[in-house]
């Protein structure tokens, strides 16, 4: 146990000594146009390339998992540690916040709080612990769930005001609504057969399901066609380093 | 109590007993956070700040206990423990059992002299090391290197790895999963209709829906055609109709989906109503 | 006129939230039992239940989880209340770690009901709880339910409740009901209890899975299904006692009448309006 | 936004070799799959040479392993228990179930394969008194062997996709490529996306910032890597205008790399004393936490101009309804199939699915970029071609083409 404790002591300097030494060489070697551009790019590459060579590679051969587990470590580990800049930056945000009695700085106060506490006793008891099962089962979850349904309230005030009939296609999207509506529910059908002539002829269950599986199955499988097609070329684009926006600065 | 007049029975926080009931507090807590949540529909107000404040905290801590327990320390801290014990024992030959199955392979195979030399051991033991744990560690402290702004440039190696696995993945996953898969489930047979006899409406039905759905379907292909106008004979009306399409689709989904919203809604009012007010059995 | 339709042309969305609101605790509180139509696999799965002599006694497995109970726990309920009223009795287990959870849950919300004050745990339902291995589980209750759970889930000794009396096996049951979500459950009471042992097999499901046990009913080894929330409040009704299955379907009626509603009289109010201008 | 010098040749290069990568791999593969190559019959030589040495040691255990082979030979279905007759009923029922056989049901084999390893059994068995069970143990252990790909570096049941890969692929870079050569392409015009320029004047004019969520998924997704891009060209005009630009994320690498686009939009607009890097924060990465943080935003600040790019699950409509009720003009793109209604529905113009992919090139206008979309377009005319080509053989009865399509 006592080894134990002193090797996480040795990891935690090792991973210190490991950062100055990285940040030691980030400051000496900045100027390197080969390491600031080209590099990245070809870590890029290699990771995509190696990506898809494992997707062609039998599931029967040991370097089809090798790979899989590989990368996905990888990208664990890697996203872990990114995680820290984000709270990094909410807690020094929030603090700010604070010390210069920003407008609603007491709420910040709040949210500090709640986010100390739920470290606090997250890191130290693990899932299982009560206080934490607590914070999760009577606060994280309800909250979840209640912003989550606020949605219902969201999906009417939008249906009042934006299936309106000005134009033609606003005219289609709204009458798909209201059918498809109608044909969910028992209630719709009773409605449905006050409808003059064309109740006689359609029930409007099967008249939703019919739209359901002949426009729906339409237009969703041509977006993701479309959609498809956008991702290959983007996927591609970045892999040859064509698309790299998302480097930010080019210097 | 005004309340027991109005014929409300809330959940109590105290036990018969007279102690203090954790889950009484846990119900009146979520019940006032979740009434919380809902004053926001009638306009932001102190209540909404503060539940919003709470759970953005809150999920932000939950957010590093699940990335801690979930991936940092079984991906890296508790491998790079076990290893590092298990190196420990072969290398001083100990009698402690090793734990990890690959150490206890070379484990074997150095005993057996199948190995190499000891150093052979050490150079393939650290290679390994480097690769599972120390490099992607490394790649996720250029990531933090971004607080020192003169080094911030580290950070595009992380980003570039994880960026060119999301790429890879996508490229073949979306070729084997949507675009095969898709084409493959539009191609419909009119052979019934060919070879029908006599008239029979059922199969007239079939086939008609089947080719609306393909017209409707390379019609709305067409509408994402961007590097010509829409216009002309072909192009004009097929993206029209392509475009009445995408908003039947669009209406159906919207309505389609309601059901499953009002569902969640009635959840959460079942939790007022019922586990906090009791009003609901 | 024209001022009436342009207030409502636009009306704050807090009046729609307000109706929504209204919409959904009012037949919670009060269900309104609005018509539904019965489909033939409720209504033979009822009528299993409703075929048997009192006395007689049915398996009642959870085999389901808090995340299907909003679906699953008001149908149990329902059997439940039609088995006490036929004075059906009732051998609850489960498949699943949390299923006793469950059960104890509905038997605790039943029995305070003063319709069913007279109903005894031991006597007319017991809640045998739960064995690791389901496949293991539904094949040992073939031979003997006392030797596969010794114990209730409380930990009494199984052989000593009344209502164990003259039970061994599947052949001394009139009927299994499954409450099932996921893999375990009506499958594997159809595949080994029915086609080993020819017991009566029934059961309810989430609507997700329901399209899976459609084979079984179909070849008869599987004799009616409740299907989801609609499946639970159309049982509901035939026992006569609609409670949160009905109030969930009547909230869906009503939120998706009042939202057509809405979207109807946004239309009216913009043509009035539009056409004025 | 950034008029790269780019060689081309190296590129070339590149995707040459990743090509020749390609078939390689295709080759070895095929090589593998067929044929009985020495590598592998040299490891099960090896195999048996172990077991041997293991037998000497100690017969006893050799005798348990021996029981305990017999053990893993395929448990027999009781209905092969029949003597064989040679009808073609038997050769069917024996090929059912060998496709479903324990350890060759991941194999996912056909028919037709199943019917060889049938008649190759026959020609290695002895012909009197076969059982159908005997047939069948010999020829599931034939299977194993011939379908063992565990030294094979392609799997050829996806060879379907490395062909329609390469085809696309080729498609799009041919175009990619010749674009560069400075033929100025057509562009349709895209709503959603011209209208950026107008949102972003409006909230000057109003003096309101503008708010840019980048979806809830992480850089590793595709859409987002297009919704910063877009966040790029945003930030153009936000820095040119003068506009408080905020941008609430839900990830922190999406945090930092926006705040990287973001910086250098600014620098580029030479304005990067304007720039707040306390704009760009990171929430949670909680969905329903971002969405509570983010309404909250929206309603104290009162953006004039809202941006939704990137994937977005159920909390499009709860941003969007609030983005509407404090009166912003509100630009979405995402290619979630199931949120785009809700998106149409909600916001002033919505990017439909492949139009979000489009930005870049759209905005950008770079040859390279532009050059990438009409390969896309010719994808697209490509799967219009094959879905007709699929119907009319599909009507005459033919499936070879449709078989083609399935993927394992």
């Amino acid at each position: 146990m006592d080894k134990m404790a002193l090797f996480n002591g040795f990891l935690i300097i090792f991973f210190i000594v490991l950062f100055v030494l990285l940040i030691v060489m980030g400051q000496t070697l900045r100027t390197s146009l080969f390491l600031r551009r080209k590099l990245p790019l070809a870590f890029c590459f290699i990771m995509g390339v190696t990506m898809i060579f494992q997707f062609f590679i039998p599931p029967e051969n040991s370097l089809y998992k090798e790979i899989e587990d590989l990368s996905t470590k990888w990208i664990q580990i890697i996203s872990s540690f990114a995680l820290v800049i984000g709270l990094i930056s909410l807690v020094t945000m929030n603090f700010n916040k604070i010390s210069r009695k920003y407008e609603d700085w007491q709420y910040s106060i709040v949210l500090l709080l709640g986010f100390f506490i739920t470290i606090f006793y997250g890191l130290r008891d693990g899932f299982e612990g009560k206080e934490f099962d607590f914070i999760f089962n009577y606060m994280y979850v309800p909250m979840q769930s209640t912003m989550f349904s606020i949605l219902a309230f969201f999906v009417a005030s939008a249906a009042f005001r934006a299936f309106r009939a000005r134009s033609r296609e606003a005219t289609l999207l709204l009458t798909a609504a209201v059918i498809v509506m109608l044909g969910r529910v028992e209630l719709g059908s009773v409605i449905w057969s006050y409808i003059p002539v064309v109740s006689r002829y359609f029930d409007v269950s099967e008249l939703a399901q019919w739209i359901n599986t002949v426009f729906t199955t339409a237009g969703q499988r041509a977006i993701l066609l479309g959609a498809s097609l956008g991702y290959i070329a983007a996927s591609f684009k970045i892999l040859l380093g064509i698309e790299r926006s998302y480097f930010g600065s080019e210097e | 109590m005004p309340l027991f007049m109005l014929g409300l029975n809330f959940k109590p926080v105290f036990e018969t007993g007279g102690a203090v009931s954790v889950e009484g507090i846990g119900i009146w807590i979520a019940a006032l956070l979740t009434l919380g949540i809902y004053s926001f529909l009638y306009k932001d107000n102190f209540v909404y700040k503060f539940s919003e404040y709470l759970f953005v905290g809150i999920s932000a801590g939950y957010t590093l206990v699940l990335t801690f327990h979930k991936y940092l320390k079984p991906s890296l801290i508790e491998p790079l423990q076990e290893y590092s014990r298990d190196f420990y024992h072969i290398i001083t030959s100990s009698s402690f059992p090793v734990v990890n199955p690959w150490m206890l392979d070379w484990q074997t195979q150095l005993i057996a002299n199948k190995f190499g030399t000891q150093f052979q051991f050490i150079f393939w033991f650290t290679f390994k090391i480097f690769i599972f744990y120390l490099f992607p560690a490394i790649l996720g402290l250029m990531m933090i290197s971004r607080v020192i702004p003169s080094a911030a440039w580290l950070s595009r190696f992380p980003l570039a790895t994880i960026v060119g696995y999301g790429s890879g993945i996508v490229i073949v996953t979306t070729l084997h999963a949507s675009v095969l898969e898709q084409v493959k489930a539009s191609f419909v047979s009119f052979a019934p209709l060919l070879h029908m006899k006599g008239i029979d409406w059922g199969i007239i039905a079939q086939s008609a829906n089947d080719f609306i759905l393909v017209f409707g379907l390379c019609c709305a292909i067409i509408y994402f055609y961007f590097s010509a106008e829409h216009k002309g004979v072909i192009l004009g009306p097929a993206s029209n109709f392509g475009i009445w399409v995408l908003m039947i689709t669009f209406g159906a989904s919207f309505g389609y989906t309601v059901m499953a919203r009002i569902s969640l809604l009635i959840g959460r009012f079942q939790f007022l109503l019922g586990d906090w007010m009791q009003l609901v059995k | 006129m024209k001022a009436l339709f342009t207030i409502i042309n636009n009306m704050d969305r807090r009046y729609i939230f307000l109706a929504m609101v209204i919409a959904v605790i009012l037949p919670l509180i009060k269900p309104l039992a609005l018509p539904v139509k019965i489909t033939p696999n409720t209504q033979s799965s009822f009528d299993v239940i409703d075929s048997l002599a009192p006395g007689s006694k049915i398996l009642l497995s959870f085999d389901y989880d808090p995340a299907s109970s909003p679906e699953l726990q008001p149908m149990a309920k329902a059997v439940m209340t039609h088995c006490f009223r036929k004075d059906v009795k009732m051998i609850a287990v489960a498949l699943w770690p949390q299923g006793p959870m469950m059960a104890k849950k509905a038997f605790e919300s039943l029995s305070s009901d003063p319709e069913f004050s007279g109903k005894k745990y031991g006597v007319d339902f017991v809640n045998l709880g739960v064995q690791p291995s389901y496949v293991a589980v539904v094949k040992g209750m073939g031979d003997s339910i006392a030797g596969v759970f010794p114990t209730d889930f409380f930990g009494n000794k199984t052989t000593d409740f009344e209502i164990m009396k003259g039970v061994k096996n599947y052949r001394d049951l009139a009927a299994i009901f499954s409450l099932t979500t996921g893999s375990a459950g009506i499958g594997t009471y159809v595949t080994i209890a029915n086609a080993q042992y020819k017991t009566i097999v029934t059961g309810g499901c989430t609507a997700i899975s329901s399209l899976e046990y459609y084979p079984y009913l179909q070849s008869k080894q599987l004799i009616g299904l409740v299907e989801g929330l609609k499946g639970a409040s159309e049982y509901e009704r035939l026992v006569k006692k609609p409670a949160l299955a009905t109030a969930g379907m009547d909230v869906q009626a009503v939120v998706h009448m009042m939202l057509i509603f809405f979207i109807l009289l946004a239309n009216v109010s913009q043509m009035i309006v539009g056409k004025q201008k | 936004m950034s008029s790269l010098k780019f060689n081309h040749k190296k590129t070339n290069y590149l995707l040459m070799s990743v090509l020749l990568g390609f078939s390689l791999m295709f080759t070895a593969g095929q090589a593998r799959a067929t044929g009985e190559i020495t590598a592998q019959s040299s490891q099960t030589a090896e195999v048996t040479a172990a077991s041997a040495e293991a037998t000497q040691a100690v017969s006893v255990t050799a005798e348990a392993a021996a029981a305990a082979e017999t053990l893993q030979v395929p448990d027999v279905p009781a209905e092969l228990n029949t003597g064989y007759t040679g009808s073609e009923k038997h050769i069917k029922t024996l090929c059912a179930h060998i496709i479903k056989s324990r350890t060759l049901a991941s194999k996912d084999l056909e028919e037709s394969e199943a019917r060889v390893l049938v008649m190759d059994s026959l020609a290695q068995l002895p012909i009197e008194k076969l059982t159908l069970a005997q047939i069948y143990v010999h020829a599931v252990e034939l299977g194993e062997k011939r379908y063992d790909m565990s030294h094979s570096y392609f799997n050829p049941k996806r060879s379907n996709v490395l062909i329609a890969g390469i085809l696309l692929l080729s498609f799009i870079g041919y175009f990619t490529y010749h674009a560069r050569q400075g033929k100025d392409m057509f562009i349709r015009k895209i709503a959603g996306l011209s209208a950026i320029d107008e949102a972003v004047g409006r909230a000057t004019e109003m003096g309101k910032p503008v708010l840019f969520v980048p979806g809830i998924y992480d850089m590793d997704d595709i859409q987002t890597i297009a919704g910063v891009s877009i966040l790029g060209h945003v930030a153009k005009k936000t820095a040119e205008y003068e506009t408080n630009l905020l941008v609430p994320c839900t990830r922190s690498l999406v945090m930092s790399t926006s705040q990287e686009v973001v910086r250098e939009a600014y620098l580029k607009a030479g304005r990067v004393d304007s720039f707040k890097p306390e704009n760009i924060r990171y929430l949670t990465d909680d969905q329903f936490g971002y969405v509570a943080g983010v309404d909250g935003i929206m309603m104290r600040e009162k953006p004039a101009a809202n941006f939704y790019l990137g994937v977005f699950f159920a909390e499009s409509l709860i941003l969007a309804e609030t983005g509407h009720h404090v009166g912003a003009i509100q630009i979405a793109g995402t290619a979630m199939v199931h949120q785009i209604p809700f998106f149409v529905a909600a916001c002033d113009y919505t990017l439909i699915g492949e139009e979000l992919f489009a930005a870049s090139a759209y905005l950008t206008r770079e040859p390279m970029q532009l050059g990438t979309l009409k390969g896309q377009d010719v994808g697209k005319f490509l799967i219009i071609i094959v879905i007709v080509l699929g119907i009319v053989l599909e009507t005459c009865g033919i499936t070879f083409f449709s078989d083609w399509f399935i993927t394992h």
